[in-house]
């Protein structure tokens, strides 16, 4: 067990951020921590990682539920924070260096630590070039490269991505994952459902301080889902019978748009068969659509809002 | 230019709003006039008048030295930030913009200088002399110390340093004067002090119309319009080249 | 311990009011710089207060420092209402006695001093019972809620067991059926198809008639039989869905729209409970809080999941204060391994999704 | 000792604060001496105010930390919110040390009259202190670098005035005289005329004391801040 959080609670004033929340991280998971801003990602990781006191509940850290934040433990966290958090006016190595020093590496070790970190984040060229000279998404791979120079068992990323181009996203995704190939066990924190659906081996959705389901990205996505969506595009729309498909069971909604017909339905209902055989006896078929589901229908199905605004869907 | 004209009432408020400035160019002097205040008391100068008077002269031009601050954090803000793309996309005139700018700048840092005296003629009745004449000469030291700061902030690339050399600029001045410690008669010094050095220009220019010798205070006034002028065209060199 | 904040806030005011006073006593008395050096030490123990938490009898080190210093500076007597107040403030306030004495002994004692002390033990202890009181709510309220949390799992595992009870009084109601059917109905019916058969075979007039006679005493005797029995079968409440139906049709000023899909016999009792519990629940905060004209209650039941969704239109946004009675949805929801969410931003919005296991019935 | 080591590097890494930092020492040496006050040449007068200056200019770094989440990192580090803080203000105090020690032997090398060079040192040694500890507490009060430091200088200007600094303290009326005492620059321009005149070591140790005890006062609160 990496870490555990057992019945938090965490208050600011009297608002209820963390409530009751109960979560276990096992040894070599990519853990996927999913929520819309203000879901309490972030308390939950400044609880996790001590920056906070929490009101009720303990936190444990590699076992240790006395002192899970000593010194000892604390050498085998990371934290890639969500502001880039690195020394403008050094440069990339020294950045590295820096952290290194203070979880205590020293000499041989600590300049094959920094050299491996910075190489591993593809920085390998440019170790002596000044942090604010970098584009930002060299500073968010510095950032994270500061973040592993002492090779922790375990690292926090606290939406690692915000606001960089894709191409460095996928940079950093792939360096995750080949983290947790070596062996490294990840929290992932994002309101991006896309990254946690590429890299997460498992998913914990967080909303309003609850956990509000967790598993893997495959069982919540197949599981978690209340209707789906299949769009069928006609040759002769006006000759379909839209009674007949209404007539189906547990279908919801059948819409006619141009030549378009949207069959919404519950989830699951092997419909899609039927829905063809009702269209073709009165029309060609031009195309089908089946929308597939993600970790946002997810979210829609458990709390009726959509993932990004937190809106009413 | 309309469209210039109609920004001015939010650079105004933008600048009412800055209360920091406010702190240092109009509550610290006023503390600090009113400190010399009780601290020289009835002592008297050389010539028989209250020491006080012309303690509280200087600090009250001193403080238009640095009311070029003003003018180049909003230059710097609106023109070289990035918010400079926005303005270079819109349809208005760049220069025009910048001189509204600075020209708000300017009279408000006249209207500091003008709180200022009336705090000290009214409040602590120091004799000023002509009230005109001052103001005219508090106003003519305040868009010379704005067009010093304008030239630094075409001229250095770093915001930062254009700062710091603006309060070069300024404390240059004041010890220049001789106000922290007294300056040694060298001939460079005594010729800037008497045809360079603002601050004395100014001070200069107030005490000779006070005393009714208004051929020197003229002089001195002259002194101050001339460096007015060549600052301008600096100002207008770099700044056709940089906005 | 923030929520002692705005107290410790109230302290700190308090603490530093008192040193300004010090501080104008030592302003328009002629004492020299000692004064300064006492003013100085008292504002270090005072912030070691603050920053680090230290032992109560702490305020001793005030009491000295004074005594100390009132030889330099008369008004350091003053300085003894900083040491009644921090030993007020951890529940000592009778300290004042004894101080009261020393400073009535002292010569240069005056009354005001004395009203000064006062007002100090006074807001002192004022300040420490509401302290005290806040920790005793604190506590309690952390009690009910922890007492709340296993109520409800109680009343989870109550309900669990009713599930069983409900499946043992089924089973037993079968058997009972089935005995029923087997001993009487069985035995009455099979006689009467024995007695007719025979009745085919017999010639004897007389024989037949008696015949005839027993198939129709064993078919009424039959019949009342299955009357009875089948009577004994009749539930006497709605479930399911009905229920859910009714409890829409009941809430009638209101204007609410259910409407379902799915398979409700996927559906177990303990999950229709659950379910009617949040209907309830959404609609009286419907009726008695929110301005909406339409409800929506949509339910829908797949393979893997029961998704209870109510939204209004709604736009009273600040009545967010989860009450209890969302509270034990929201931890019997999760007793359910399901998730059960509140929003008002855009309307009240209540989803509840319980997730279906296949039990073998 | 690596923040240690770090903060070093920081405060000296562009030319600019370089040039501040070692320049101005050394220009101080030559500035003039007064002619009836003050006792010691004007660069030894006006060292307070600029390593008051000196000491927020260096602890901003701690404020930027702070700012960019930096602090955050450092933690959940291995190591503890006194060691951090005790390294960068051992770093500023170096750095403060050696700039005394520019001032008061490049004095002394010159042949400008100061009296009693060794309890000069001594006493800006024990100013500095008290002014890092000052600056600590002032940036805890802030979030914005520029904003505390344009506040500071609004304070400074009138703290030197009255404190005894920039004239000499028997000017002021009585009231402003008494509430000098409370301001540490009081206590050096005390200590500076004990090294000027001489008199007992008691008075220079009483001087010395309060600006210690000021140091504690001021790192007490302003350790009360959290690192994030």
């Amino acid at each position: 067990m990496i870490a555990s959080l057992n019945g938090i609670v965490k208050r600011y004033d009297s608002k209820l951020v963390l409530d009751y929340i109960d979560l276990d991280i096992n040894e070599g998971q990519i853990i996927g921590l999913l929520g819309p801003n203000g879901a309490g990602k972030s308390t939950l990781i400044r609880c996790l990682t001590g920056m906070e006191t929490v009101n009720q509940g303990n936190v444990t850290l590699f076992g240790d539920g006395k002192k899970p934040f000593q010194n000892k433990n604390k050498e085998k966290i990371g934290l890639v924070t969500q502001e880039i958090s690195i020394f403008p006016e050094l440069t990339a190595q020294e950045n590295a260096n820096f952290f290194a020093g203070i979880y205590g590496l020293k000499g041989e070790v600590r300049k094959r630590r920094v050299a491996e970190a910075l190489a591993f984040v593809g920085l390998a060229e440019h170790t002596k070039g000044r942090a604010q000279n970098f584009s930002g998404g060299m500073q968010r791979r510095l950032n994270i490269a500061c973040s592993l120079v002492h090779d922790p068992k375990f690292l926090i990323m606290d939406e690692p991505t915000v606001g960089i181009d894709p191409q460095s996203r996928n940079h950093i995704l792939q360096a995750v994952k080949k983290l947790q190939r070596n062996g490294t066990t990840i929290l992932y924190t994002t309101h991006y459902m896309e990254e946690v659906e590429t890299i997460a081996s498992e998913v914990v959705i967080l909303d309003k301080g609850q956990i509000i389901t967790r598993g893997t990205v495959q069982d919540l996505i197949r599981n978690i889902q209340h209707e789906e969506r299949i769009k069928v595009e006609v040759s002769h729309p006006e000759e379909v019978s839209l009674e007949s498909i209404q007539a189906l069971p547990d279908v919801k909604q059948v819409i006619k748009d141009g030549n378009q017909i949207l069959v919404v339905s519950s989830a699951n209902s092997g419909h899609l068969d039927r829905i063809l055989t009702i269209i073709k006896e009165d029309s060609g078929v031009v195309g089908i659509n089946v929308e597939k589901a993600n970790l946002e229908d997810v979210f829609l199905t458990l709390t009726g809002r959509t993932l990004r605004d937190g809106g009413s869907a | 230019m309309m469209r210039v004209l109609r920004t001015i009432p939010y650079t105004v408020i933008r600048m009412s709003r800055d209360y920091i400035t406010l702190l240092l160019l109009l509550v610290v002097p006023i503390i600090l006039i009113t400190i010399f205040y009780f601290v020289l008391g009835d002592l008297k100068n050389q010539y028989g008048d209250p020491a006080f008077y012309d303690t509280a002269q200087l600090m009250t031009l001193v403080f238009q030295l640095f009311g070029g601050s003003i003018v180049i954090a909003h230059i710097q803000d609106d023109l070289f930030s990035p918010r400079r793309q926005r303005l270079m996309v819109a349809p208005m005139s760049r220069p025009f913009y910048a001189l509204s700018i600075s020209l708000c700048g300017m009279l408000y840092s006249i209207f500091l200088g003008f709180l200022l005296f009336l705090f000290t003629g009214i409040g602590l009745k120091v004799e000023w002399g002509n009230g005109f004449w001052v103001m005219y000469i508090i106003g003519l030291l305040a868009v010379l110390s704005s067009l010093v700061s304008l030239i630094l902030i075409f001229a250095v690339k770093n915001f930062k340093l254009a700062e710091r050399l603006s309060e070069v600029y300024g404390i240059g001045c004041i010890v220049l004067a001789g106000l922290f410690f007294p300056i040694p008669d060298y001939t460079v010094i005594t010729f800037i002090n008497e045809y360079l050095n603002p601050l004395l220009l100014a001070a200069n220019a107030i005490g000779y119309a006070q005393s009714n010798l208004f051929p020197d205070a003229y002089i001195y006034m002259i002194r101050l319009g001339v460096g007015i002028v060549i600052t301008f065209i600096i100002v207008f060199v770099l700044g056709r080249r940089k906005i | 311990m923030r929520v002692y904040e705005r107290y410790f806030r109230f302290v700190i005011f308090w603490r530093i009011a008192q040193l300004l006073i010090l501080a104008h006593l030592w302003l328009i008395s002629t004492a020299g710089f000692e004064a300064i050096v006492f003013i100085l030490l008292l504002l270090i123990v005072m912030s070691i207060r603050i920053r680090f938490s230290i032992p109560k009898w702490s305020f001793l080190i005030e009491i000295v420092l004074c005594i100390v210093f009132i030889p330099y500076f008369p008004f350091a007597l003053y300085g003894l209402a900083i040491a009644i107040f921090e030993a007020a403030l951890v529940g000592k306030w009778w300290l004042i006695f004894p101080m009261t004495i020393f400073m009535i002994a002292y010569p240069a004692f005056d009354i005001t001093l004395i009203w000064y002390s006062l007002l100090t033990v006074l807001v002192g202890s004022f300040t420490y019972q509401s302290m005290k009181e806040r920790k005793q709510l604190e506590k309690t309220l952390d009690k009910e809620r922890k007492e709340k949390h296993e109520l409800e799992q109680i009343k989870m595992e109550l309900l669990e067991a009713y599930f069983e009870v409900e499946k043992a009084a089924e089973l037993k109601e079968r058997n009972r059926i089935s005995r029923e059917l087997h001993d009487h109905l069985g035995h009455d019916l099979t006689g009467a198809l024995l007695a007719i058969q025979a009745y085919e075979q017999v010639e004897n007039e007389n024989q037949a008639h008696s015949l005839l006679e027993q198939v129709k005493i064993r078919l009424s005797r039959s019949t009342t039989r299955l009357r009875n029995t089948v009577h004994n079968l009749t539930p006497v409440t709605y479930i399911g869905v009905d229920r859910l139906q009714r409890i829409v049709a009941d809430s009638e000023p209101l204007l609410i729209e259910f409407q379902y899909n799915g398979n409700v016999d996927n559906v177990s009792s303990q999950y229709w409970l659950m379910l009617e519990a949040c209907l309830k629940e959404a609609i009286t905060n419907v009726s008695k809080y929110s301005n909406a004209t339409k409800t929506k209650v949509e339910l829908d039941i797949t393979e893997t999941l029961v998704r209870l969704k109510i939204h209004d239109n709604g736009t009273i946004t600040q009545k967010s204060v989860n009450g209890s009675g969302l509270r034990s949805l929201q931890l019997r929801a999760r007793m359910l391994k399901g998730s059960f969410t509140i929003d008002r931003q855009n309307g009240y919005l209540l989803v509840c999704v319980l997730p279906i296991q296949r039990r073998g019935k | 000792m690596t923040v240690f080591h770090f903060v070093l590097k920081r405060s000296i890494a562009n030319k600019t604060s370089l040039l501040i930092l070692f320049l101005f020492p050394v220009v101080a040496i030559f500035l003039p001496s007064g002619e009836y006050w003050p006792h010691l040449p004007y660069g030894y007068q006006y060292f307070g105010i600029f390593i008051l200056f000196i000491s927020l200019k260096l602890s901003g770094l701690i404020l930027e930390d702070r700012m960019r989440g930096i602090a955050k990192k450092v933690s959940i580090a291995p190591i503890s919110h006194f060691s951090y803080l005790a390294q960068n203000l051992l770093a500023y105090f170096s750095i403060l040390i050696l700039q005394c020690l520019i001032l008061v032997y490049g004095g002394v090398l010159v042949g400008k009259e100061l009296y009693q060079p060794f309890w000069l040192f001594i006493l800006f040694i024990t100013f500095s202190m008290a002014s890092i500890a000052f600056a600590l507490m002032w940036i805890s009060f802030f979030r914005n670098k520029e904003i505390s430091m344009l506040i500071f200088m609004s304070i400074i200007s009138v703290i030197a005035l009255i404190g005894g600094v920039l004239i000499p303290i028997e000017l002021l009326p009585e009231i402003l005289q008494k509430i000098a005492i409370m301001l540490p620059t009081f206590w050096l321009a005390w200590g500076i005329d004990w090294v000027v005149f001489g008199g007992e070591l008691k008075e220079f140790l009483l001087v010395n004391g309060m600006l210690i005890l000021y140091m504690f006062l001021f790192l007490i609160t302003g350790s009360v801040k959290k690192l994030h």
